[in-house]
């Protein structure tokens, strides 16, 4: 056994808990996640059955925690995972898994299989069988602060050109500040409307907020490689700087796993609860807008949709909040089929967009989306994760679909009331 | 209070559907013994008849010209039918406890003519008392 | 071996051998499960009402929309033979004598018209449910020995038990000792095979229900 | 008991039993036995002309019901007189002699038949500590049996204790009991099963020793297939109930009342072999199902220990006595995995290197 396979399964021996076995005991082989699941569901391809994907972890149990399991493995019946097998599965572990968590919702039995590819994902990248592109993207967070390179001076820029613009001013390490505002590279680089539209939402509301120059980049690829201990290092920042500047709140900005990395996980990456209350900025805006301190006028007079970001909405518990903005701003609001909940996912989460090797099924998978958009036919398609943002414009463009994309802070941020 | 002031009810159940066979294993030993002169029988102790069953058959077969009642350690009655050659054996112990119970297909039954040794002492014992009258 | 002492052996011994080998089995294989505990959530919980763990026992017996229309017969074939089983199991007057027997509690039964028909849309769903087993290509891609295995195991029974009842093709002494012999596989079977999901689907649903429940995501 | 001479016809005729009076009883043993009626005809002829055996008969462990059960007749049948014209040479509750004298009339009764004899047999035989739990004249049952079997034609064990240990048999089996087959190998056994036996099965194998100088067929258990060939619920008269599925559930109930079938209040009859259902007892008036109660399964091996005379056939008989035992072993192997998991995986925590981006690279 190679170095890195041992400590893989080392890994996975250490993360196999009780709810894991109790899913792998009670998995009746139905099948009906993979109808949960758009990779499936796309392809027609049994292989991308979410439950099948965890074929190395439930041997890795068996083996090391089941008495059966383990005199199988001693007899030579049940045959230790292997390096190469791990390297045949990141294909369904990392390409074909968004993390979207739908199969779990369906699992008549209750398994909570995305739970379990978190897991798995552990072993995978320890035993060297991340996607490049995921590994990159992670490297560049530990070593410059974010996924996509985007340093400090870059962020600087933007602030100072937001200044220019608007006038409006964005402080920088506010201590005692209410708010303390993470970003996303994307939002930086490709979406700096949003920062625009929290200063001028934070201005209406009279909040003090911050941006905290050590700690401003929320997403962590970490999370999405599944290693733990490189999510820690990329949390840490965020909870250290936010004691720093002893913050009431931190925000999380629209990005998916960003929420999902700072709001769940990271209290038990760090093995401790938080000093301050996390919150998503859609979280925050609903609030503001039941204290009345947000105040709109005028309303889109297009067709507008929501797409839920699943790690916000499935995943993250930010279900009502975006409803509530959309029909702030909005008379002509309507739902794709299985809104909320139940959505399906645009096909990039979980690294996956990221994941050059993933880039032909990811558009495949788009079909799922693309015929909920069909039916729909909106004119508009409002989101609130950036890394949504970007796969949506990317598959509607490769399909050929003329729907613009918009963020749900920028909208509401348009629809601000003059005061 | 005597034995049958007690209501057991015994009988149950109807025609079974079993008598029929019996009619139709008797057409065949009477058509035995008289194409080779082999006499047959039905043991109906052996055949999981019903009262209602048993009615049935005795009714089907009839009552012929001869009954012959024996006792012989307990009663015995031998009915011919009314299919000549067909007879409905049945005997009793001594506490009239029926024992057993036959269909005998033959042109007399066993049990009626004398047998031989029995005729010889019966000679001898006639022929004494002959003897004795002299 | 003839009949009376068969199914002398399959009433006394073996049954006793079956429960034993059940009981032990399924002690070790709980502690062997849930022993691996698991860490403390240390995120603050979010409270909506409808999510947690104790909602999904029972929540995650009802399809998410459009399930139904992607996957209608296994939710519909496994319902019955879900259902069925539960009837004919728990609801059949000699089982119920049975547990009665064993345990001193005792419910009412229902008519053994309605049980027989139970056993018939059971051993129908199941026989539909085999058949969707070998036909769906996600299903097939699945399957493992284990799956047939499981399926025989729990089709016997009813089969057994169904022609026993109605005194169909073998003496009903051969028939009843034959039906206690599939049970008592079964018996033995359950809890080292996915049959043991009778035990640990309701943790499994309560685990995915109370992770979820935290984010206030009533699943 | 001495008077050999002549066949069976004769010593009958002498008393009194008329040539068709023991035609009569030929043809209903003969029917009984299931014997076709044509060898039916045969067995009457040769009975007639046969002549009486000497028979043995030893009492091992036993109540002696056996014995009453096939010498009280209400009135003097001739069941019994061809019972009473057999040379009956030993046996402790009929015989005069007493003491010395009568174990000196086995021992002559063996040596003028040798070889020929019949030997029956009632009572198990005790074979724990040397076998003292029964002893004659002060030999163990054991060595009684195997020196009288030694000149023994064949061998009648009459009796569930004998056929199958019966009774002394029954769990915890205190004196080791043990029946006659298991004990001889070498000679005929004809086991004549029940609690007592039906009289008329007894009859029947002597004369169909008498007859044919063999022993009947035999079923699997060696009981005379004739009478052992098919159960008691085979030929009851409250089948129909059973298929009907009408059932008594107490003895005091409707069904009970309407004679329906007593399955339920654990009637053995369905795994019982015996002919009480068509012979039936004391002079032929009825038999135990008929009189209200279920069959006891008597003429059954292990009857007494087959999980209570009250409970259903489809009861199990007590499998949970098992169960503490089965969740003490479950959960110390359980707790012995979960020790072992505990180990495994504070072994891969304290085995846990931080991953670094340098771990990531393959």
């Amino acid at each position: 056994m190679s170095a890195s396979l041992s400590r893989a399964v080392n890994v996975l021996k250490e993360v196999i808990d009780a709810p894991i076995a109790s899913y792998f005991n009670s998995c009746v082989h139905c099948g009906l996640c993979a109808e949960a699941c758009l990779f499936y569901t796309e392809t027609g391809d049994p292989k991308y059955t979410p439950i099948h994907k965890l074929e190395p972890l439930r041997r890795v149990y068996e083996q090391e925690y089941t008495l059966l399991g383990r005199l199988l493995k001693l007899v030579g019946l049940s045959k230790p995972v292997s390096d190469a097998e791990l390297g045949e599965w990141q294909e369904l572990v990392y390409d074909s898994c968004t993390m979207c968590g739908r199969c779990s919702m369906v699992c008549p039995v209750g398994n909570d299989i995305v739970y379990m590819v978190r897991k798995l994902r552990e072993g995978m990248a320890i035993a060297g069988h991340a996607p490049e592109g995921v590994v990159s993207a992670t490297s560049r967070t530990i070593e410059i602060g974010s996924p996509m390179g985007v340093k400090l001076p870059a962020l600087k820029a933007q602030i100072g050109h937001l200044k220019t613009e608007t006038g409006l001013d964005v402080p920088l390490d506010l201590e005692g500040a209410e708010y303390m505002v993470l970003l996303s590279s994307m939002e930086i680089i490709n979406f700096p409307e949003y920062l625009n539209a929290i200063a001028k939402i934070m201005k209406q509301a009279g909040k003090t907020w911050t941006i905290c120059s050590t700690a401003f980049e929320a997403t962590n690829s970490g999370i999405q490689i599944g290693v733990s201990d490189l999510a820690r290092v990329i949390v840490s920042r965020i909870v250290e700087g936010a004691e720093r500047l002893k913050v009431k709140t931190v925000i999380s900005p629209e990005c998916g796993h960003a929420y999902t990395a700072v709001r769940w996980e990271g209290p038990n990456l760090i093995g401790r609860p938080y000093t301050f209350k996390v919150q998503h900025i859609l979280e925050v805006l609903d609030e503001f807008r039941n204290q009345g301190l947000l105040k709109t006028q005028g309303f889109e007079e297009e067709r507008l949709t929501f797409h839920d970001p699943c790690q916000l909405v499935r995943r993250g518990g930010v279900i009502e909040q975006p409803r509530n903005l959309m029909n702030m701003v909005s008379k002509n609001f309507v739902e794709t089929s299985d809104p909320g909940k139940y959505n399906w996912c645009c096909g990039g989460g979980g690294g996956v967009s990221a994941n050059d090797n993933a880039e032909e099924i990811r558009l495949i998978a788009f079909k799922r989306k693309k015929a909920q958009l069909d039916v729909v036919k909106p004119d508009k398609l409002v989101t609130a994760c950036a890394n949504c943002r970007i796969v949506l414009e990317e598959g509607l463009e490769h399909y050929q679909m003329d729907l613009p994309v918009v963020g749900l802070t920028e909208m509401i941020a348009e629809h601000l009331a003059e005061s | 209070m005597s034995l049958g002031d007690i209501p057991i009810q015994l009988e149950v159940g109807g025609l079974t559907g079993s008598a029929p066979a019996v009619l139709r294993e008797i057409a065949y030993l009477l058509e035995r013994l008289t194409r080779y002169g082999e006499a047959g029988s039905i043991d109906l102790h052996g055949l999981p008849l019903s009262p209602a069953d048993r009615r049935w058959l005795l009714d089907q077969l009839g009552r012929g010209e001869i009954e012959i009642a024996l006792e012989i350690g307990g009663g015995s009655r031998i009915v011919e039918t009314a299919y000549p050659g067909v007879w409905w054996v049945a005997h009793d112990n001594e506490q009239g406890v029926r024992t057993s119970e036959f269909i005998e297909v033959t042109l007399i039954p066993d049990l009626v003519p004398a047998h031989p040794d029995d005729v010889e002492s019966g000679l001898k014992n006639l022929k004494s008392r002959i003897s004795d009258l002299s | 071996m003839d009949a009376a002492l068969f199914l002398n052996w399959v009433r006394g011994t073996g049954l006793q051998v079956a429960i034993f080998i059940f009981l032990l089995g399924t002690v070790w294989r709980l502690v062997e499960i849930y022993s691996l505990g698991r860490k403390p959530d240390l995120a603050e919980r979010r409270h909506v009402p409808g999510a947690s763990g104790w909602h999904t026992l029972w929540r995650r017996s009802i399809p998410i929309p459009g399930m139904m229309q992607r996957s209608g017969l296994t939710y519909i074939a496994g319902y019955a033979f879900h259902l069925g089983l539960a009837v004919v199991v728990f609801l059949f007057a000699p089982h119920i004598r049975l547990i009665q027997e064993l345990t001193g509690i005792s419910w009412p039964a229902l008519p053994s018209q309605f049980v027989d028909l139970a056993a018939v849309v059971t051993l129908a769903a199941m026989l539909v449910v085999l058949a969707d087993r070998i036909r769906q290509p996600v299903k097939r891609f699945l399957s493992t020995f284990g799956d047939w295995m499981a399926w025989l195991v729990t089709f016997l029974p009813v089969l057994t038990g169904y022609l026993a009842a109605r005194h169909l093709l073998l003496p009903y002494t051969l028939m009843l000792s034959l039906h206690i012999l599939s049970v008592e596989l079964l018996l033995v079977l359950l809890p080292f095979t996915k049959l043991f999901h009778a035990f640990t689907v309701w943790p499994s649903r309560w685990f995915n229900g109370d992770v979820q429940g935290k984010k206030g995501v009533a699943v | 008991m001495n008077e050999k001479s002549g066949s069976l016809i004769d010593s009958l005729e002498r008393q009194g039993v008329s040539r068709r009076t023991f035609m009569k009883y030929c043809a209903t043993l003969a029917s009984l036995m299931a014997l076709p009626p044509a060898v039916g005809r045969a067995f009457a002829e040769a009975l007639a002309k046969a002549t009486r055996p000497s028979v043995i008969w030893l009492s091992f462990q036993e109540c002696t019901g056996c014995t009453e059960s096939l010498t009280r007749s209400h009135t003097p049948t001739l069941e019994s007189l061809i019972f009473d014209s057999i040379s009956l040479d030993y046996h402790h509750t009929l015989q005069a002699a007493a003491g010395t004298a009568a174990e000196a009339a086995r021992e002559a009764a063996m040596k003028l038949n040798w070889g020929k004899y019949l030997l029956v047999v009632d009572g198990s035989v005790p074979m724990k500590d040397g076998g003292v739990y029964s002893t004659i004249a002060g030999v163990s049952n054991h060595d009684m049996l195997m020196d009288t079997v030694k000149g023994a034609a064949a061998v009648v064990a009459v009796g569930t204790c004998a056929a199958f240990g019966g009774l002394p048999k029954a769990q915890p089996n205190p004196t080791g009991a043990v029946a006659i087959s298991d004990l001889v190998k070498d000679k005929p056994v004809v086991n004549v099963s029940g609690c007592p036996p039906i009289p008329v099965v007894m009859t029947g194998v002597l004369a169909h020793f008498l007859a044919f100088g063999s022993l009947p067929e035999l079923d699997k258990l060696g009981r005379p297939l004739a009478f052992y060939g098919e159960t008691i619920h085979d030929r009851c008269y409250r089948r129909p109930f059973y298929d009907q599925g009408k059932f008594a559930k107490t003895f005091d109930d409707e069904g009970a009342r309407q004679g329906w079938c007593l399955f339920e209040l654990g009637c053995k009859g369905p795994v019982t072999y015996n002919s009480c259902a068509t012979v039936k007892w004391n002079d032929g008036t009825s038999f135990p199902i008929e009189s209200g109660h279920g069959c006891l399964g008597c003429s059954e091996p292990d009857f007494w220990d087959a999980g209570g005379f009250y409970r259903a056939l489809s009861l199990p008989a007590n499998p949970l006595h098992v169960a503490a035992t089965a969740v003490e072993v479950g959960a110390v192997v359980g707790v012995g995995v979960a020790l072992a998991n505990r180990a495994g995986k504070s072994a891969a925590k304290a085995g846990h290197e931080t991953a670094t981006l340098a771990d990531l690279e393959k």
